[in-house]
């Protein structure tokens, strides 16, 4: 089967799904890029991380859409443009960038279909990307998928490969409500086998990247690669660690990450989000009331503090929940003993 | 300009029904059989109807929270409107909406926003489905004054220009947002003025004068359909009533009140002129006020009699799937 | 002791610290009314809720500020305002209106200290609205403290009652840091003794308004008074519940939670905000990470559906968490035997 | 207009400082020492300087993630702002702001802005503080082409007009947002028409020009300081270099960056009148390059060498007190 990176894996399924359906658009800044520009280059950008990049050429302007610096209007006419018979795919640069646009989505998008009285589809899919490690600073490298998640009617997606990242857009795009699709900037580079045709990834599906039976790691994006490694290490000294994905971090596949529990009975959660009122939260919750009955020892959390990311790299890379966090939390939650 | 006879009873139908409902309305607020909040139209009759006469059901409109009077002359069931004010099954929203929040995709009435400054970016959403999937069909905004110094009108306004989608921004200058006079709160004045630092045509009328904002609707209306790009209209016409029923309007002399109802009532404009230019009855006029009084007053009944939504419904249509 | 509302409490402390510091203004939308009016009355409003009626007369315009609508402005410039000399007090009229101004407190307020090495304060205080029932619908009835309460760097206040009203505001203005200060609008009109004199309550305190030795409730604002109601109706009983009020959604007083949970071994917690990802899954994961030793049975979450707040006022009292709803957790709690 | 040659000699400093200053950064990016996003200013110098020479310390400047030379003009210590770009412990925002965020709230630069559009409202809010406390301090926010479409300024005109703020937006319209032209982007094309909308005075100028901006930043400071109000200034300049250090300009024609070295370098431009007009003497000038050079030279070296906060920096400062 083909290599591809998650970033290849992405553009490819805009291309599929552009081609298979006209109402499917592209729109935001500098996805396209030259409009404007001296030099007459048709394509000057392809997007900040080069993920629209060839796109229109195939499909033209009118399908690929560069906007000016105007968040709330990008997200607000794809939110519109759902209503009324397109599939809009918007890009927000940066998932930062969510402040200046949010209430098109919590009070828009996230609620047309309720407060509709469910006479309408809302088939838009926002892309963006979050993460830090880059050195950008506190204001673009932030992962507000959980803040996300809180809000009733949207849909928050998660991927940590490019395998998912293919099938799980695919699913975003053909979806009838509103979608957030939340790419991790390290991971645009990671490359694994992904199919050249189209497929469908459910959302609330999760993907158990590990088996194990001593304890469950739960963890988001990027941070599945580094749970496997930490899995895969362990292994090799006997120890049996579960690596549950979610894939979707709205909706949760509760069920694989209750059975996990039940089985192994201790559980560690990693994510890049925030530690107050995140996914790492909310995991841990969902354990304490629905697996409490399995669980052996308490929840361990593994988030980044409750702290802005600094622009130092050294102080950004203490940030970031590292490998040894999560090894540390892993042996501490088999040494809880009861 | 020259009007169609037809045209005009059509319009004068969609006012009076206007005038009709809110009215109603009010008195059913003061009785107390309304929930919720309740923003009236009174007043301002005619920039609705003046936009709307010139649109088909595939076009589209965006609302604000004082919404009725744009559902209906955009040709909104007024039955359904009433159970959906009421909360009630079967209103356009099934009763999860309520005043604030109507919507009838099916007519293009893209809802009432309850967010001030919500609705433009999604009237330029329809107006790029519009462009992108080759209609000649159009997308109009309806923006408060007291909405028009939100930020997210200036970026649709910049959206609609850069992408010459065929949208026009029909601003509503009320004089009033809330309990703040517009002399106040806006900036330089003249909405009309800001929108053309946009780069689109736009104009100030009298918004009470029914013809003259059909007469300027015509022509954005005109432009946008031969994608020619967006226009802004700023009607000039002051609300009868408070912010919400209730509002005492402690920062309104009430001889501006008066004098409102006295010399700018767009339902007396229009009929001296369409009787008197454009060869309309009184008697048909009349008719036609008859007819809608029994009709809302029908469906005032149906909506309070009718069955309150299910328990259920709390839990439906938040997703299409999850 | 006088007795007051909490409305009143509110207006009181606000003047209290307007009269006290020339440095604090109030800004916001119609919290005057009147400009610009045609009857020349000079306070035709006072805040859409009467709260800030009476202060313009004392303080004059200059220093209670009608705005027109533009949250971000408004949230915005009370931030830089912040940053020069002033300690503003903001009002955004309903909390629900966060979206359209969140990147003032996400990218901003909340950041500035941080990313500006500390050589700075931020004394900036919103005043907001949350809580349903009032028919008010899907745009206007929301309770958002725990999406705000998960940024890094703001302190999140929910008062229950006038008394705390009174001594957390005042905290709020008189703090360093940016302060989101959430108002119920259930609560305005509940009355309770606050002292005429100024008094500060610090964050971070929880309240312990009921104490008790079998189940712990922790609940949050309006539900407080749901918790206390039936804790004094199970104490008829012989149920013996302590209800706790933490008071500030961050910083969030954990020692009180852990006590009390170590205490009684049960643990349910209640609040407005959603099931997801909220102040309800915060507690929940608290009690898992580090009270579960103590823990006895699972923790039970009553929250509102994950749902946005329907027109209907039958389905919106359906919404929101009931006393029959507590009370049954309640009794869950203590029946659940392991 | 008659001009001090002390001022102008001041002025040709920070112009030069920041030259240089941008100059050596491009090529440390280069070389790889500079950690993050490095956004330089060559060609936009008299815009900055033009302003900040009206400013005193006491007054505010908001700045965008292209921040460098608002905060040079503005008077921030070179050195320290070097140890910040290097994220280094005692650099501005002690390593953990990065050349995206740096401030300095002594200087009352009120902080580089990597959100497009946010630092507009937080400007208005210096100017109300300058206006409530009763000083006669201004604030002015600089402001991108790309910038001017975010709602977020449109708010930031209205408050401080209808405030009546002392308030100058300083638009600095280099032609370009990211990699798409100005001439795309901007609805109306003309960024001084939209503010006048609001109701301010608004003009635009030759931004290579220093004698142009300085001229009409002294109407719009002295304006702000009788508290008359805000105004808007565009200035055209476009910059020299890619939208970020690294950037491959493939949006734009090579000869254009050409003609522009060429034809417009405002330090060129002012020297040629300051000599010419003014008495300026070329040798000073040169002396002021050198001495400019070697600081720089040193600087850099001394925050390449200095060390790096310390981890427990992480959780500083995220609060005063929690
Ligand atoms: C974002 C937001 N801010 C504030 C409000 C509260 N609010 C509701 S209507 C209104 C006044 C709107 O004035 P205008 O746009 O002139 O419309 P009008 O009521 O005059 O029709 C305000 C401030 C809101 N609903 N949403
Ligand atoms: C809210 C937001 N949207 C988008 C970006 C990404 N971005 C950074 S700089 C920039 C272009 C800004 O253009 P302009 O305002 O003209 O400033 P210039 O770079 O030309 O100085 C963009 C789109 C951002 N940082 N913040
Ligand atoms: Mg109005
Ligand atoms: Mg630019």
């Amino acid at each position: 089967m083909p290599v591809k990176s998650y970033r290849e894996a992405i553009t490819e399924t805009l291309r599929q799904e552009m081609r298979r359906d006209k109402r499917v658009i592209l729109m935001g800044e500098d996805i396209v890029g030259g409009m404007g520009g001296s030099s007459g280059v048709f394509e000057a950008a392809g997007g900040t991380f080069g993920v629209t990049a060839g796109l229109a050429a195939e499909f033209g302007r009118n399908r690929v859409i560069d906007t000016s610096i105007t968040e709330s209007a990008i997200v607000g006419a794809a939110g519109g443009a759902a209503l009324t018979g397109l599939r809009p795919v918007a890009e927000l640069m940066f998932i930062d960038f969510i402040g200046v646009c949010l209430d098109q989505i919590l009070n828009q998008q996230a609620k047309f279909r309720y407060m509709f009285g469910g006479r309408c589809t809302v088939p838009v899919t926002i892309r963006t990307l979050m993460g830090a490690g880059y050195g950008a600073g506190p204001q673009h490298s932030a992962s507000l998928h959980g803040m996300l998640a809180s809000i009733a009617g949207i849909k928050v997606v998660t991927p940590s490969n490019a395998y998912d990242a293919k099938g799980l857009l695919a699913t975003a795009i053909r979806d009838d409500d509103p979608v957030i699709f939340c790419e991790h900037k390290f991971l645009y580079g990671e490359s694994c086998e992904v199919p050249d045709g189209e497929y469908l990834i459910p959302f609330g599906e999760a993907n158990v990247t590990r088996e194990g039976n001593q304890v469950t790691i739960v963890a988001f994006s990027r941070m599945v690669l580094l749970a496997n490694k930490v899995a895969d290490k362990l292994a090799k000294e006997g120890i049996s660690v579960e690596v549950i994905d979610p894939r979707t971090a709205s909706p949760l596949d509760k069920d694989s990450i209750l059975e996990s529990v039940e089985k192994t009975g201790r559980l560690v959660v990693i994510d890049e989000g925030g530690p107050y009122c995140g996914m790492a939260s909310e995991i841990a919750s969902l354990a304490a009331c629905e697996a409490f009955e399995s669980l052996k020892a308490p929840v361990q959390k593994i988030t980044p503090p409750h702290t802005p990311v600094p622009a130092s790299a050294e102080l950004e890379q203490e940030w970031i929940p590292s490998l040894a966090k999560i090894e540390r939390a892993v042996r501490a939650t088999l040494s809880a003993n009861l | 300009m020259a009007y169609d006879p037809l045209v005009l009873l059509d319009a004068y139908r969609r006012m009076r029904a206007i005038r009709e409902f809110e009215e109603r309305m009010r008195r059913e607020v003061q009785a107390g059989t309304v929930p919720g909040f309740v923003h009236l139209y009174c007043g301002q009759e005619a920039v609705a109807v003046g936009m709307c006469m010139h649109l088909r059901d595939s076009d589209y409109i965006g609302s604000t929270h004082r919404g009725h009077g744009h559902c209906i002359a955009k040709g909104c069931d007024i039955g359904e409107m009433l159970l959906e004010i009421y909360c009630k099954q079967g209103g356009l929203c099934n009763g999860k909406g309520g005043s604030m929040h109507i919507a009838d995709l099916r007519k293009g009435m893209l809802g009432a926003n309850a967010i001030v400054g919500a609705s433009p970016p999604i009237a330029v959403g329809a107006a790029l489905s519009q462009k992108t999937l080759g209609t000649d069909g159009v997308a109009v905004s309806f923006i408060g004054d007291g909405a028009s110094n939100q930020g997210t009108v200036a970026e649709a306004l910049n959206m609609a220009a850069v992408l010459k989608l065929p949208m026009i921004f029909m601003y509503e200058n009320n004089g009033y947002a809330e309990f703040t006079g517009a002399g106040y709160h806006l900036g330089g004045g003249q909405i009309a003025k800001r929108a053309s630092g946009f780069g689109m045509p736009a104009e100030a009328v009298d918004g009470v004068d029914f013809f003259a904002v059909y007469d300027a609707c015509a022509r954005a209306v005109d432009r946008a359909r031969r994608g020619e790009g967006p226009s802004a209209i700023e009607a000039i016409a002051m609300r009868w009533y408070g912010h919400f029923e209730g509002d005492m309007q402690l920062y309104r002399d009430p001889k501006e009140v008066d004098r409102l109802r006295a010399n700018s009532d767009p339902l007396k404009k229009f009929e001296e002129r369409a009787t008197a230019e454009f060869g309309l009855q009184a008697d048909e006029l009349r008719e036609i006020d008859e007819e809608i009084t029994e009709l809302i007053d029908d469906k005032v009944a149906i909506a309070i009699a009718a069955p309150k939504p299910p328990r259920e419904a709390l839990y439906t249509d938040v997703y299409g799937s999850y």
